[in-house]
């Protein structure tokens, strides 16, 4: 068994004794999970040991995300281990310790003033809103992406004691507001490549969670096709079911192939944008298909609040939207592909993954 | 290609028909101005508001195809429909009394006795009477023949009645169920035999209406659970045994109204108030002559049953097309806006887009799932 | 029987003469056909009696438009009953003999210079090349939209010993060029409303022979499907091929009832812009699924010369790109549903048809 | 979910498959240059030309994977895909040996014998030696264990065949037939025993090779009709009587190549020439995404093909998705561009376009139709 299957048996161990539930404004998360995810050294699991993480690889983050995301599971680990552990690392500022939930914020409008040099790590004054922000109200850090004259920043805030504004994605998860009014934080100048960077892993993360989740529903449909009957006989049986469920099996496993290439990509430290643009594309495209067809096959009771269905499709809806629309990255995509000239698309295309 | 039990004659032009829609459009007007209501995806499911539903019935809105003497206004389908039709684009209230208006209420007239119908229709018509229908059950989704809930006769000549029925919507806003049950055992040989359909006050004690929610959270349908509840003998519906045949009928004439195709109109509304960019425009183009094509489809239907005819095959047919474009609208828009889906968004597309795709699977579900419709449709071909 | 029928019957008779053939440069149209349906009096349906035709209403010459249509009929019937004889008889000019083929050019650059007032019907010099021309080589007459210094222009061209550029499209059908240089001909200025509802009429008519077609194509499609044995029995009892058939079913019976009602718009008199464009759109729609699925239930041998699906959906992947594709159609369609402000689509889509 | 039949392990990175990539990057520039071709949408069913294909041969490009013993070359079939899906991209006129290389050789290799091998592979090594797939036949389109084809011992050990096949790609071009026929009586029992394989040449006295037009009157296809043909004896193709079997292997075989998703790139490629509005480059990019997807599951199936294994159920599911992607270009493209289909229009994209249409019918079709495909999928999801 390789670490990998290690970890992920670890998370599914974990995951047995934590139910996905309807999330609230009351109960927005798992906070019980969490705890026991931290305690389990998983919540820093691709950081190193000398950041304070439990060390490990990508390939380790990632398949802890997926087999999180296929649980449904209420925490924000995506966005710590994925997205905005890496790129506070990266930028050279101090990260906080893995039990405390971290989180990502690249959208609104979020201007840093320096208050030193400027030039490096170093300390802004945030002023602005951040909008729909992962785990709002649940996250005690976040890695702000925000402007300043001289370029991207990232910040990092912690958000202990501010008020966010309630708002959730179509599955319950919080993804409020957050109103910085001259806040002083560590901070890092990027890049606009970095800056750039960043959205890409964040994208990517999502369709880490899509192909995982998507995964998940084709098998609980497959699961269900078997053992109810209709007029007699299973609902597999039927050929009008079986078509179905194989186009749903030809995405699910088109959107995992080019989801684990494009991981690859970021292990192999090439630029993530393209590969992360398409398998969010990609995986974003594959839930038209997928959750339509999982909830025509499962009927009217997977439709229904006690079914478990609902708890991967609604996440499904919400994380396509999520990080930068499909629409929005097909562009970035369909434009980086024609970088090189209108004649290099082959070159491009063989190139990204 | 000849014609065949698909085709039917294009719909004829009703004067009277766009008097009404006029009307209708002068009402909501107001009433959206006054603040009455307020614009929703879907409300013939979940828009329940009785006090609407009266207003409706007061100014002669329901029932409208009925003779007078049971409350009714003996206009034509083609009035009826742009009525209906001008509910739901404006996405009004209608849950409480639709199934009422649109079902139970032309069931009563078909098969009810003088009696049940002298009582109930007049209320429907006045919007103070809604119905449930009661067909589906737990272990009986698309195969209405495995139903189990069992009706005896009493040494009373009543029916004592034990069972469960399924997504019921609004059960527990609603006033009778017209319930399907089992009267005779069943019988391998003929599958359809032994059904019969009887009046169910929901009132009667023995009746437990549950909840069921659906995935965004939104109470429309329930359980319905009949323990050893004593129905009276004259509450049966048409015939002992017919059961299946008049669902049969039941079924087909709620399947081709607008509500097949406009539950999701009010996000197109939205979108065609953000469409701007060429993309954008030839997207509300596509969609609007899928939806005129509907229309068509649907108000050819509509003259049919003015002439008389019971046109079961192409309502299934507008059934799988038009839900099928319901879910469609969802992912047209997405394709040429970037604005993500949340009931919360400050952005009123986006809470259009987050309530159409929460509501989403019910559209290619409900009233028949689109694989038995286009098995039906095939038989209309000629094929099975 | 109806007027309408007897029509179509006659129509029907007449082509059981005249079988479909694979167009050639050297044989690019049906002349016996042609020839027969003239003698018949069926090529000036629509025309009153008084301008050389045969009487008859509009829904006589959509009747035979669509029978011509449903056979494959190599004939300019269609540009020349709904949409070049109405438009030559509205602009005022005198119409030719209706056994002379003619057709209709709106595409390309052809610029008018009125030879006296320019008021009314007169006489103009035509300079330009007409592009994508129907029945180029065929027609003895061309209806040519030209742009002149104070407006578009109608000229009626008699084209007899002109050069024509060969081209075709997918099934054959010529569509080539024909460059005018100083062509003196007869023409009548147009409002700009009156050139918009000429390409609308245009639009219409393959509207109405796209729908006839794929009617034709689903007939064919099921009749195959309940003679084709496979694995014992018909294809028909297949469950997959079944739903494809709904599928197909769903879109041709759309198309019709949409299409048919845009004939009426134009019946009534009403302006057909929105009416054509809708029906264009969503006839043009249609034939991405229905040849699909059609090509896909006969299976290899409807993709042969030899039968005779390909007469169709041939014709029908050229006729929704013809006259305007589905998306510049669908442009002005949605552009025009907003005409009365951003809150008004409703009782616009109310008022298309 | 669980490992299941339908995944597989990522593909390995080859650093020698984008040695030979770039290889055939600059042979095919040259090529393109010097006018030795033109690119087509298609060519691997359309674009015969000999002399292209001994080019080939000699850059060792043919029978790649294949032992050199028998004129192959020894490299991993990462690098055989390097070469095949650069050579598609190009739309490059690959169709004389496209069988030959991909599936008749290997075909050989596995089941031919030692003399079959050393007389055949070689050639087609050097890309001089044409092959057909002799499966389907006029009344056997899915249901190939309904061919009436016959091959019957005659007194001397060899076979005499009566029959006919037909969709016979370019038989009028090759050398070569791997025909599959009735050697023992149809047993209702058992439809799938009594069938074997026999290598035929296609000179051979007897043979009639009759040209079907496709309907763009194209000439690729044919049917080969057998009168009395006498095979020699030591041209059976593996085992008398296991014929079912190996054509089941060798269609398995077959559909996971690039050109299941690649046959219309050249459309693509024309597309991405005039892509500039943001609904272009996003329908770009959304084509892209899916290609890309596409080409990494394909990639998976090379990759475990240099494992020894035989992902026959991946291989139909990227048949499935790949061809259907095929068609889907041409809808994608048309959606966002005002340019009509012709092929003669002096418009590249048109063109491309027009060629694209045309070929349509046939991507889903070949090699297994799409509904036979999903079947197998759903067989490996264990839903059969």
């Amino acid at each position: 068994m390789s670490d990998v299957d290690l970890v992920v048996e670890t998370v599914r161990d974990i995951l047995t004794g934590y139910e996905p539930f309807v999330l609230t404004a009351e109960r927005p998360w798992d906070a019980g999970l969490w705890s026991a995810l931290a305690e389990a050294g998983l919540t820093g699991v691709g950081v190193p040991e000398e950041a304070g993480g439990s060390g490990g690889e990508l390939a380790d983050a990632v398949a802890i995300v997926g087999a999180l995301a296929a649980g449904a599971a209420a925490v924000p680990v995506a966005e710590q281990l994925l997205v905005a552990a890496p790129a506070v690392l990266a930028a050279g500022l101090d990260l906080p310790a893995p039990e405390e939930p971290l989180s990502i914020a690249v959208d609104g409008a979020v201007t840093a003033e320096p208050r030193d040099d400027g030039d490096g790590p170093g300390s802004w004054t945030l002023t602005g809103t951040a909008t729909d922000v992962a785990w709002a109200g649940v996250a005690r850090h976040l890695a702000v992406l925000a402007s300043s004259p001289v370029g991207p920043v990232l910040a990092l805030v912690d958000v202990a004691g501010r008020d966010t504004t309630h708002a959730a994605n179509l599955a319950g998860e919080p993804r409020g507001s957050l109103v910085l009014q001259g806040v002083t934080s560590a901070g890092a100048l990027l890049t606009d490549a970095q800056a750039e960077r960043l959205r890409a892993r964040y994208a990517l993360a999502r369709a880490v969670q899509l192909s995982a989740a998507l995964q998940q529903v084709l098998a609980w449909t497959v699961q269900y096709a078997g053992e109810r009957q209709q007029f007699g006989r299973p609902l597999g049986r039927f050929q009008a079911i079986q078509m179905e469920l194989a186009e749903m099996a030809g995405e699910v496993t088109a959107v995992a192939a080019l989801v684990d290439a494009a991981v690859q990509a970021v292990e192999r430290d090439e630029s993530p944008v393209l590969a992360a643009a398409a398998a969010k594309v990609r995986a974003g495209a594959a839930v038209e298909v997928v959750a339509r067809l999982a909830h025509q096959v499962h009927g009217a009771i997977g439709f229904t609040q006690e079914h478990r269905l609902h708890h991967l499709t609604r996440r499904c809806w919400s994380w396509r939207d999520e990080a930068g629309t499909e629409t929005a990255w097909a562009r970035v995509l369909g434009a980086g592909l024609l970088a090189d000239g209108p004649d290099a698309l082959w070159p491009a295309l063989t190139r990204v993954v | 290609m000849g014609s065949n039990s698909l085709t039917l004659a294009p719909a004829p032009r009703s004067a009277a028909a766009e008097e009404v829609r006029a009307e209708v459009r002068e009402f909501l007007a107001a009433e959206l101005a006054a603040g009455s209501f307020t614009t929703h995806v879907d409300t013939w499911l979940s828009g329940v508001d009785p006090a609407f539903s009266r207003k409706l019935g007061e100014r002669g809105w329901l029932g409208m195809t009925w003779p007078r003497q049971y409350g009714g206004h003996e206009r034509t389908a083609m009035e009826r429909y742009a009525v209906t039709e001008e509910l739901l684009a404006a996405g009004a209230p209608v849950a409480a009394h639709w199934i009422a208006d649109r079902q139970s209420g032309p069931n009563l007239l078909r098969y009810g006795t003088e009696a049940q119908r002298a009582e109930i229709l007049p209320r429907i018509a006045a919007g103070e009477c809604y119905f449930v229908i009661g067909m589906s059950e737990p272990d009986s989704g698309s195969d209405l023949a495995s139903i189990r809930t069992r009706a005896t006769r009493n040494g009373d000549g009543d029916w004592v009645v034990n069972g469960a029925k399924v997504w019921t919507s609004n059960a527990h806003t609603s006033h009778y169920a017209i319930t399907l049950v089992r009267t005779s055992p069943a019988d391998p040989a003929n599958r359809h035999a032994g059904l019969s359909q009887l009046l169910v006050d929901l009132s009667l004690p023995g009746i437990t209406v549950n909840p069921i929610r659906i995935l965004d959270g939104g109470h429309h349908f329930n359980e319905v659970v009949f323990g050893d509840v004593v129905i009276p003998g004259d509450m049966l519906l048409g015939e002992e045994g017919a059961g299946w045949h008049q669902v049969t009928a039941e079924l087909a004439f709620e399947r081709s109204g607008p509500e097949r195709f406009l539950s999701t109109y009010p996000l197109i509304a939205e979108f065609a108030r953000r469409a701007s960019d060429p993309a954008q425009l030839a997207a509300l183009g596509r969609i609007s002559a899928r939806l005129l094509a509907l229309r068509q489809l649907s108000l050819r239907i509509a003259g049919a049953l003015d002439r008389g005819e019971l046109p079961d095959i192409p309502a299934a047919l507008v059934k799988d097309v038009g839900t099928t474009f319901e879910a469609d609208v969802i992912d047209e828009v997405r394709r040429v806006v970037d604005v993500p889906a949340s009931l919360d968004s400050p952005d009123a597309l986006g809470r259009a887009l987050a309530e159409a795709q929460l509501h989403a699977p019910g559209y290619t579900l409900r009233g028949g799932t689109n694989e038995i419709l286009r098995g039906i449709v095939a038989r209309g071909l000629g094929l099975r």
